[in-house]
């Protein structure tokens, strides 16, 4: 193709872009529109994996049947968003197996907030109000962006989310009205789950490399700042809805702005955690390569046998 | 308690579940695969299922206000669990946890289906519920039986190696303890051993599909049935029930 | 209580001690030959031993009349525990147990020697009594240092990597807590600021001779000192409380 | 050597066992002795080795500080055993490698009742009263046996089995004395190690293969009835002083033989669980084997280590 050829396609794709038109599979597109698709969609259906491992340390320790099956089912369908995600990333061609060799050479990224551990139950509860809570604000847009497979993907998703929140939620309101012991055990799960949840929104605007592009792409319809203050807008009277206190002296409503204000994130602990250094960083690793490593000659077999199976088939049409 | 012989007969079906369901659990996030992860966890999801409705039943029966699905379910102590030890073996590897699924899935489609007749509505009620979702684990199993049989070398080797261990754990599946053979005489239990044979062609006509031995072993285990269980019970329970031991008397 | 800080001091030291002899104690009979075992072992019996006498006085400091060396051990939530995140780290393999327990003797055998010195008697007697038994410990654990470092080529790629994984949790050994700040002031407690240098010197002088590289990572975790601990706590907890929970308030 | 020669030599040797001379490795002695006490002192050894783990089960949820120390003790004279006995035997001219070959193998036997679980704390009582009790039995003999080695580690070795066992009835004690559930816990246990500790002093004299010559060389001074004998009548005033009950309703005194009489033994599990088939036998060679295998690369580097020490000694002594 001539350089003006491409240039008259990308001025088209971006025309149909700024129509709210889909972009599929089969559809021309810029190669970097592709590529930063293949990264922002990829890194998401990681997070969705590696996000399983933080819940799942609680399967075997949940307090009652009724919060045992809510909790597989909700790590369950975080497998599932894995599912779906890849599978959007595959229609832009990239392999699933590729992926994964992105994710344990620590090539791809995912969200670091599933690099802290969950060491009580109300990490249960926390983690489906504050963190499925900011990823619900980071995804909602989503349901609407250029790309289709991805679109549809985070419609499904979103929904989900939602009512892993409300589950969250609905775990920190019992135990906020329950023992002494369970209110602690509340409390403390919010003092450290609120920073990293609010570093989950992205580095500030003025760090933040992607935005403008994204933006255009519709994979980004606010910034992260905007997207932060949202999330403690909504979540602060949540808070104090369960009776628990924010670990932000600074936090105050601010009648002026119609917002809260809040208290210095520490974004020097964010860039630890993102260069590999946060608390749980190599176990999720070690337990994703892990898990891989050790399914190779089940996933061979599974090959094996289905080629065989194939083969066989062919032998008696054959025949 | 009235009941005593069907609260234990209730206990002695759903421990299976709890146990195995349980296994299932720690394994959630660590599959060769997404797709294995997703149907394991799910067929866990399918076992605490039935066992809520077992418990809750059981509750109900055992006369005693204060017990509960919860009670039942965390508060007893090891030698009162009445899960057969097949269930129990612990997630050495992909081979073992699908060999231990399809030997306890196989006898548990067949026993379902018979206690679907039971004369006590509630169980069959259950049963007819659980039977769509054991069908799917039965067909889960041994379509990966077949695989891992039939598949490359290793995965033959290792799948036979996991069948020739756990196949002695199969025969207490048909144990019968004084209350089963009580209820069995009430029309409320299933005898089990009129499933024997069933069982043994089920399992061993996927096995020879797969290319795999059928193990000449004839001596098996029991004991889990009486409360006598292996060692690897009580690591089991000391996860299972740390919460409520922890935080006794408390709602969540 | 008047002596919270004191009960939060011994509490700090007993607790390593603590996790790190559990840690050692599931190994028993695990180990690559019978000499490791037992010197394993002997050395979570001292580490146990040395804990009953913390807990001991803990318990006479605590102000509570029903708390013993037990209640203190296994009845506190998981919060409540104050040991390092190094001694809690698993048993991987041979060179991750033997690497965590180097870098913990060190320290160990270093905080000992200025414990001796407290102004508080009963502190220094159990500090003077684990010396010798300390100093063993680090012998032991050093001279494996150089086995395996300067043994084979496996060998020394095998302990390198434990070393580089377990280093980012040395500087914890030197947080101090607000309990630690005051009983330093008060001439109880180790200023063990002053021991770091002697630490990683102590160390790294081991390290060298077994020609292996110091590792150069600048960051570490901490949180343990605070009862924020790894994910492996929980399972530790559950395991060794797991009599007490099941059966409080009896005596054994 | 003449036939003639080697029969003087037996004879010789045959008369010092008989004025009760202790024979010492460097001694001359018939090939079947070595032979049989290689047998006997191994599978004495492996019993101990093999033995840690039942009990060693314990150690992470031993009830209270003092009862993990002394358990952890207990294990660790286990481990100490072994030792002396494995270097007994290694004077007879076979290396401890070897004799892990053989036990990793299944040539080699080690004691049955090892093969059973370890399933409630009790247990650590009743192994030390019933089990360590029925060891003392068969061992307090071999501290005058004609081997001297043998001999020599049997004395170390008794002195410390009669500590366990005290230990052990100090522990059913406990929780005979204690509540229901602990008394419950302690007759469940007795009910379980009763008749495998009757089985552990060997089949009936009728079935037993090695008395006669054992007792010529003081490998043996009773039969096996009649240890077992000794054993019931010395452990039922014991089970009597607990408050527990022996399970076995055709237990009694009897006046005639001032002995008691007592039921059946299932000799049937015996014979399964020597031939492999016990609850555990797989579990407890797993776990032997396992240790050894995954300890291969620690036990390789230790010796190159002190292979290159020597050639550093040599060379600067050279120089």
């Amino acid at each position: 193709m001539s350089e003006k050829e491409v240039k008259n396609l990308e001025e088209i794709f971006e025309a149909r872009i700024a129509r709210d038109e889909k972009i599929e599979p089969k559809d021309w597109m810029p190669e970097k529109y592709r590529k930063t698709h293949i990264r922002q969609i990829s890194q998401h259906a990681h997070s969705e994996i590696v996000g399983m491992l933080p819940e799942g340390n609680w399967i075997s320790r949940a307090p009652s049947l009724r919060r045992k099956v809510a909790l597989l089912a909700k790590v369950q369908d975080e497998a599932g968003h894995g599912l779906y995600l890849y599978s959007a990333c595959e229609t832009l061609g990239i392999s699933r197996n590729e992926l994964y060799e992105q994710l344990h050479s620590g090539k791809a990224k995912y969200s670091s907030i599933f690099n802290y551990p969950t060491i009580t139950w109300a990490d249960m509860g926390a983690i489906g109000w504050l963190v499925d809570g900011a990823a619900i604000i980071n995804q909602v847009p989503l349901c609407s962006t250029s790309y289709g497979p991805y679109a549809r993907a985070m419609i499904r998703v979103c929904k989900e989310e939602s009512f892993h929140q409300r589950q969250g939620f609905e775990i920190m309101l019992k135990l906020a009205n329950g023992t002494p012991a369970q209110k602690d055990m509340a409390q403390d799960a919010l003092n450290r789950w609120w920073w990293p949840s609010l570093m989950m929104l992205g580095p500030t605007d003025a760090e933040s490399v992607h935005t403008e592009q994204s933006m255009k792409w519709k994979l980004k319809r606010k910034t992260n700042d905007e997207l932060r203050q949202q999330f403690i807008d909504q979540t602060v009277p949540q808070a104090d809805l369960l009776g628990l206190t924010i670990p932000d002296p600074d936090l105050k409503w601010n009648e002026e702005t119609g917002h809260y204000d809040f208290g210095e994130i520490d974004w020097d602990e964010f860039w630890q955690v993102v260069k590999g250094h946060g608390p749980c960083n190599k176990e999720r690793m070690n337990a994703r390569v892990g898990a891989w490593e050790r399914g190779t000659w089940v996933r061979d077999a599974a090959m094996a046998y289905a080629e065989k199976k194939e083969k066989r088939k062919e032998v008696s049409k054959a025949s | 308690m009235n009941n005593k012989n069907l609260y234990d007969y209730i206990l002695g079906i759903a421990d299976n579940s709890l146990i195995l369901g349980q296994r299932l659990g720690e394994l959630c996030g660590h599959g060769p695969s997404l797709e294995t992860d997703i149907a394991g966890t799910n067929i866990s999801l399918d076992l605490f299922g039935q066992v809520r409705s077992y418990f809750q039943y059981a509750a109900q029966v055992s006369g005693d206000e204060n017990a509960t699905e919860d009670t039942i379910a965390f508060m007893r102590i090891e030698r009162a669990y009445k899960n057969v030890l097949l269930v129990e073996q612990p997630n050495t590897d992909f081979g073992y946890t699908i060999v231990r699924q399809f030997l306890f899935d196989a006898y548990h489609l067949l026993f379902l289906k018979e206690l679907e007749k039971s004369t006590d509505a509630t169980l069959a009620a259950i049963a007819k519920k659980s039977i769509k979702e054991v069908s799917y684990h039965w067909r889960f199993s041994s379509d990966w039986i077949r695989r891992l049989g039939d598949g490359t070398p290793e995965s033959h080797e290792r799948v036979q190696e996991a069948v020739t261990d756990l196949w002695m754990y199969t025969d207490e599946l048909f144990h019968q303890t004084d209350a089963d053979k009580a209820m069995i005489a009430e029309g409320v239990g299933v005898d089990t051993s009129k499933l024997k044979d069933s069982y043994y062609k089920m399992i061993s006509d996927v096995l020879t599909e797969a290319t795999l031995a059928i193990p000449e072993g004839n001596y098996f285990h029991k004991g889990g049935k009486q409360g006598i269980h292996s060692e690897h019970m009580g690591y089991i329970l000391a996860d299972m029930q740390y919460m409520q031991r922890t935080y006794p008397n408390m709602e969540w």
